[in-house]
């Protein structure tokens, strides 16, 4: 990914020295060499800590909404690094009116798949320095205090790259990317079907157990790209769902099966909710459910595919299926 | 008590003038800010009790009901349990009502102009009733003329009186009555709009006949060298012309050309018609046109046809030419039919001697193969037939297999008993289980359940009374127009006792067969029942509009369009104009309801991620507030 | 099934206002009885429930929640069940998902003229509710002991 | 223990899955019944007498063997009711009851050389009860 990378900056670079764009969305190391996080530049000086690498695995489409409004306000455009997958979101914001779409200048980037810190530690690394990615592109050599070690990149994806959507851009402007898309990687559903096989009363433990450990601080939903109304109808007191005070509130209990419904048919698994969650609950397995629903129901969808899109929830056909047939199907 | 509440009456007949003044003195002496009735079906009521508290000073929308009747006390057995269950359905109304807001309703245009869908009877008498009120009415008619059913019938029971004596005049007056258009051969095609203002969208298909010009001297047929189409007037029973005016007395009296049929328009040879037509009215290179108008209320008189006999293969009606239905027997009957109204039978001309009616074919019958509802007119014109024939040839054995004879009607039992004692027409209380043929001999085999003795019979010919189901355009009509419909394709009424002329969808009227079985004084009275509905709607200048109609909040609106993709009436558009959202103010992309076109279904808020789009008077928080309450 | 003998189980029919609550209606006037459990909210269409309505109800304690429209076909509103149907068979398939089992969430069409199947459905719905005993306790989804 | 004549019937619809009630005493099963001559009752009064609780006498009626079981009734009912079963229940019954036999198996050959044409039905009834 190194060669990409470079590659990346220097483009990114231009095409603001150039003045194609005034703003570059991208991402910023942090404290830490893993902490990659979205940052918008605002000049060709700040670029100096534009990164790219097996760290950044934040999707930067959300950032479009504001972004793009405040780069045509300003009479100039914003440039904006999205990985294949990030692709889908920015087509599905489209499709939902909520990008300026003239005053963005799309960099497809390449992608490898992205390394989650936690899986690297999992593997039995302690006061880890450094990450460098080794030549034969399939393993990362581990600097720590006591000494370095190896790891395959493959054990240590983060969630959603593990199970990859494809290494094709949806929609750019200009693509540096040395990949062939090989399609998806492993079986996404699998989590789900592992579900659907318990018995209700085993899938209502999992779910309690998981979601008794939300501290409700609201990363999922920051991070998600579906969830992007200018007022979530949690904070919308007239949606009879939001109570700010009460605790032992409908909103508090439901939040996750809410938020789940609000983006269904538009959530594009990016696994953005899985990955910034701190307490590591599989949110992903919320949308996937809806989307191996959906695409059994009504035939395959992909949000965001393209821009434009009909979903499949404001869609139907006049032979759908009963939601009564639905109930003999799987689950128990 | 429940909270917010502060005054509770009890009283036995609350829809009473004394029941109605026990709400508005409440409202005055407690200064009520909203009032729950717990009483009928608000479907019932809830009209009259938001009135009253309108001429109390309350907003009517302040106005809820508790169905303890409908959903409650008439269906538990358990007083103790029915009761607890009237509290909780009084609890979600108090909850809701506590956040109901007032809501005024807002005003539509009525376009002066009705479209009544169906010439026959029905829909004939329904137009000439409006437009003798002074309403320009259009009719539209799928077939080449006016007429429909009627038109086909011999006599009438129970006076005998000729059917085209008694409609011919009617439909003359339908043609020569300024306020009426009629729109021949023509199908309506789209609706869309709502009572007041309806647009629809009528094809009229060519008919390869200049209307105008056409004088209908039938030179034209007697010319036309395709001879062998089905005559649909006929029951398919003898042949017509590809060029052909449906019968003698057709208003248009022009002719049409099918043209599956014509020779010219298949292969471009032959052009006969038009050398021979004088008046020059031939053009074969007419085109479907379409019509746009748009109309205040829109009447479905849409009738029926009868049943496909063949589906009952043990009456052999596809096998045996003998076999035929009642309504080929009128056409047999009539001397304008295919025997010139003498009765031979099908298959060799010949005069029958002794004939078997079956009642009941397909109708009563929940097997799946006819349909479950008694199809009403079939015991008399039965009776009607068994009399005229008897009356006009007495060699003739007439008998008549029946289930139950049903005559509710002015005279019908009378008359069906004259034909049984004076006609000496064999009545027997049974079914035909088989009718079949043996060395050219038409049998049937039936029962006697009085003399408990199984029947059989020789037969020359045998008429199977079919049951009538709706015309198979009704259904997509009714879509069309978003009225609902039954299992049985009937046009479901608004109230089966008290609005039986209306479809529950506003401006939507019915009259006919549409509606359910009935005969022509039925058909005619409902038809004139539908029309004084038309006028006093097409009456008004303005109709109030129903102000529970969806809203959207701009400043929670994200501009996502998920709304718009889902409004059934295009009600919700975009806009993109300044916010100003408490100081901010930004332009952008908003959602916008046109409160005329809503209908206030609530698909929208749904789709809605941000929860921008509502519902007024069925609120997000509203609903919330019933289920809280319910779930207790 | 159920420890509790008391238990009643709490039923939400969603009705909409131009088929099934005229066929709740018709099943009144035809004294056609079905358990006092089910209680009715009268919505102008199935396609106004929103699926918090629903989730609102089983975090409050319903046993069973019920959504009943117009045929497809003859939606008052031409095409509202429509998309009722797709939302109710993918919200009935997550709560199944997350254990409310499917027998406690049903769509069913009863038209205004059929208050006949509204009593038969109710009955029905009721006695498998009852079968199922009590519903787990969504509002403790979070409140993991 | 003795069952009520009341029972008996009630047993039978339990037996046919038939619901008499349905009957519109239309007689389109006696009309259509083929074996109608040779049975003592006819398909719509086996449905009537059973809706009315009256099956001792059927149950003692040695013609309701006759009954083809070709289901033509059962088929051409316009209300569904299945006379066809009902006389099916009504012979189940008959041959359940021990001692009120109709036949003994060594009645079969008898009864055979009597009327070579005796209904298979008959002699199935007769073959089944053989091997209790």
């Amino acid at each position: 990914m190194q060669r990409v990378s470079e590659r990346v900056i220097a483009r990114a670079r231009e095409l603001m020295r150039e003045g194609t764009v005034n703003k570059v969305a991208g991402w910023k190391a942090g404290e830490f060499f893993y902490d990659c996080a979205p940052y918008v530049f605002e000049s060709e000086e700040s670029l100096k800590d534009l990164v790219y690498d097996r760290f950044c695995a934040a999707n930067l489409s959300k950032y479009m909404i504001k972004n793009s409004v405040a780069a045509g306000a300003e009479g100039g455009k914003v440039l904006v690094l999205l990985k294949p997958c990030d692709t889908y979101s920015f087509n599905q914001l489209l499709t939902e009116h909520r990008i300026a779409r003239e005053n963005v200048y799309v960099l497809g980037v390449g992608c490898e798949g992205m390394c989650d810190i936690d899986r690297i530690r999992e593997k039995g690394f302690k006061g880890i320095t450094g990450v460098d990615e080794n030549a034969d592109g399939k393993t990362l050599t581990v600097h720590t205090l006591y000494g370095d070690g190896e790891v395959a990149i493959d054990d240590v994806l983060v969630n959603k790259c593990e199970f990859c959507k494809g290494k094709a851009h949806m929609i750019f402007d200009e693509l540096i990317s040395d990949n062939e898309d090989e399609g998806p990687r492993g079986d996404r559903f699998a989590g789900v079907r592992e579900l659907e096989a318990m018995s209700p009363a085993d899938r209502f433990a999992f779910w309690q157990s998981e979601l008794s450990k939300c501290i409700r601080c609201n990363a999922c939903r920051n991070a998600c790209p579906a969830c992007s109304c200018r007022k979530c109808v949690f904070d919308n007191d007239a949606s009879g769902i939001a109570s700010k005070a009460n605790t032992d509130s409908f909103e508090e209990k439901m939040f996750h099966i809410i938020r789940a419904f609000h983006v269904a048919g538009r959530c594009t698994d990016c696994g953005e909710c899985t990955r910034v969650c701190p307490q590591g609950i599989p949110l992903h397995l919320f949308n996937r459910k809806y989307i191996k629903d959906i695409n059994e129901f009504y035939g395959e969808y992909a949000a965001g595919a393209e821009a434009g899109q009909r979903g499949p929830l404001i869609n139907y056909t006049v032979d759908d299926i009963e939601p009564a047939a639905v109930s003999d199907k799987g689950g128990n | 008590m429940q909270p917010g509440v502060v005054f509770a009456q009890d009283y036995q007949y609350m829809c009473s003038e004394a029941g109605q003044n026990i709400i508005k003195d409440a409202i005055k002496t407690h200064g009520l800010t909203g009032v729950v009735v717990c009483s009928c079906s608000p479907r019932m009521h809830e009209a009259t009790f938001r009135k009253a508290a309108a001429q109390a000073g309350l907003n009517p929308f302040m106005v809820e009901i508790a169905n303890i009747r409908e959903h409650c006390s008439w269906i538990h057995k358990d007083k103790e349990e029915g009761t607890e269950k009237a509290c909780v359905l009084m609890r979600a109304a108090v909850a809701k009502v506590t956040l109901n807001a007032p809501l005024k309703a807002g005003e539509s245009k009525v376009v002066k102009r009705a479209l009544v869908i169906g010439g026959g009877i029905a829909g004939i008498q329904t137009a000439l009733d409006i437009a003798d009120a002074g309403f320009p009415v259009d009719i539209v008619e799928k077939n080449a003329t006016i007429g429909g059913r009627m038109a086909q019938l011999d006599k009438t029971f129970p006076t005998l009186d000729c059917s085209s004596c008694i409609l011919t005049p009617k439909m003359v007056e339908a043609k020569a009555n300024e306020n009426i258009r009629l729109i021949t051969y023509a199908e309506v095609e789209e609706v869309s709009g709502f009572v007041g203002s309806f647009k629809a969208k009528i094809r009229k298909k060519a008919r390869f006949v200049k209307e105008d010009v056409c004088t209908g001297c039938g030179v034209c047929m007697s010319k036309c060298p395709s001879k062998k189409g089905l005559n649909e007037f006929n029951m398919g029973l003898n042949n017509r012309s590809a060029i052909y005016i449906p019968f003698a007395q057709a208003i248009p009296n022009v002719a049409v050309i099918d043209k599956e049929q014509c020779i010219k328009l298949k292969t471009g040879k032959c052009g006969l018609c038009q050398k021979v037509c004088t008046a020059g009215a031939i053009d074969y290179t007419q085109q479907d046109e379409f019509i746009e108008e748009e109309y205040g209320a829109i009447v479905m008189a849409t009738g029926f046809r009868p049943i496909d006999a063949s589906k009952f293969d043990e009456y052999s009606y596809s096998t045996c030419k003998d076999v035929v239905t009642s309504l080929e027997l009128e056409r047999i009957m009539n001397a304008a039919g295919p025997t010139g109204g003498v009765l031979l039978r099908p298959s060799d001309g010949k005069h029958p001697h002794s004939i078997v009616f079956i009642q009941c074919v397909g109708s009563r019958d929940v097997s799946g193969r006819g349909k479950p509802y008694c199809s009403k007119i079939c015991c008399m014109y039965t009776a009607k037939h068994a009399m005229l024939i008897r009356d006009k040839y007495p060699d003739v054995e007439v008998h008549v297999f029946y289930i139950d004879v049903r005559t509710p009607g002015k005279n019908f039992d009378e008359f069906y008993r004259r034909a049984a004692e004076q006609y000496d027409v064999d009545y027997i209380k049974g079914q035909v289980g088989k009718v079949y043929e043996e060395n050219g001999q038409l049998v049937v085999r039936g029962v006697d359940l009085i003399s408990n003795e199984q029947i059989v019979l020789n037969a020359d010919m045998v008429v199977l009374a079919t049951a009538i189901e709706p015309d198979p355009t009704a259904r997509k009509v009714a879509n069309m127009l978003t009225a609902s419909i039954d299992t049985n394709d009937f046009i479901t009424e608004a109230h089966p006792k008290l609005r039986p002329v209306e479809s529950p969808t506003a401006g939507i009227f019915l009259s006919g067969v549409c509606q359910g079985p009935k005969d022509i004084p039925e058909t005619v009275s409902q038809a004139g029942a539908a029309a004084s509905k038309v006028i006093g709607l097409l009456a008004k200048d303005k109709l109030t509009t129903n102000p529970c109609v969806a809203h959207s909040d701009e400043l929670l609106c994200n501009g996502c369009s998920c709304c718009e993709k889902v409004c059934p009436y295009s009600a919700i558009s975009y806009e993109t104009k300044l916010i100003n959202d408490h100081g901010v103010k930004e332009t952008r992309r908003v959602a916008m309801v046109n409160e005329a076109l809503c209908q206030g279904c609530g698909a929208c808020t749904v789709v809605c991620p941000s929860g921008a789009m509502d519902l007024k008077g069925f609120s997000n928080k509203q609903i919330m507030a019933e289920v809280d309450a319910i779930c207790l | 099934m159920s420890v509790n003998a008391d238990w009643k189980p709490r039923i939400v029919a969603f009705c909409c206002n131009w088929c099934s609550y005229a066929g709740a209606d018709l099943a009144g006037s035809s004294r056609l009885a079905y358990p006092a459990d089910v209680k009715i909210i009268r919505e102008p269409c199935s396609c106004r429930v929103n699926p918090m309505f629903i989730l609102k109800a089983f975090e409050r304690g319903a046993d069973g929640v019920i959504l009943c429209g117009c045929h497809p076909g003859d939606c008052h509103y031409s095409t509202g069940n429509y998309y009722t149907r797709r939302r109710m068979a993918l919200l009935f398939s997550m709560l199944d998902y997350i254990g409310v089992e499917r027998g406690r969430t049903r769509v069913e069409w009863v038209s205004a003229a059929e208050g006949a199947k509204f009593s038969r459905v109710m009955n029905d719905f009721v006695a498998q509710i009852r079968e199922l005993g009590e519903n787990v306790k969504v509002g403790d989804l979070r409140c993991k002991e | 223990m003795q069952m009520s004549e009341k029972d008996v019937a009630a047993l039978v619809k339990e037996i046919s899955g038939s619901d008499v009630k349905k009957c519109m005493k239309c007689g389109k099963c006696s009309a259509t019944c083929p074996a109608y001559g040779e049975m003592r009752f006819h398909p719509h009064q086996f449905v009537a007498m059973v809706a009315r609780g009256r099956v001792e006498e059927l149950l003692k009626d040695p013609t309701v063997t006759r009954c083809l079981s070709c289901f033509a009734c059962v088929e051409r009912c316009p209300r569904g009711v299945e006379p066809a079963n009902v006389v099916a229940a009504i012979r189940v019954l008959a041959e359940r009851e021990q001692e009120g036999n109709n036949f003994s198996p060594a009645d079969v050959p008898k009864l055979l050389s009597q009327d070579p044409e005796i209904p298979q039905q008959a002699l199935v009834s007769a073959f089944r009860k053989y091997r209790k």
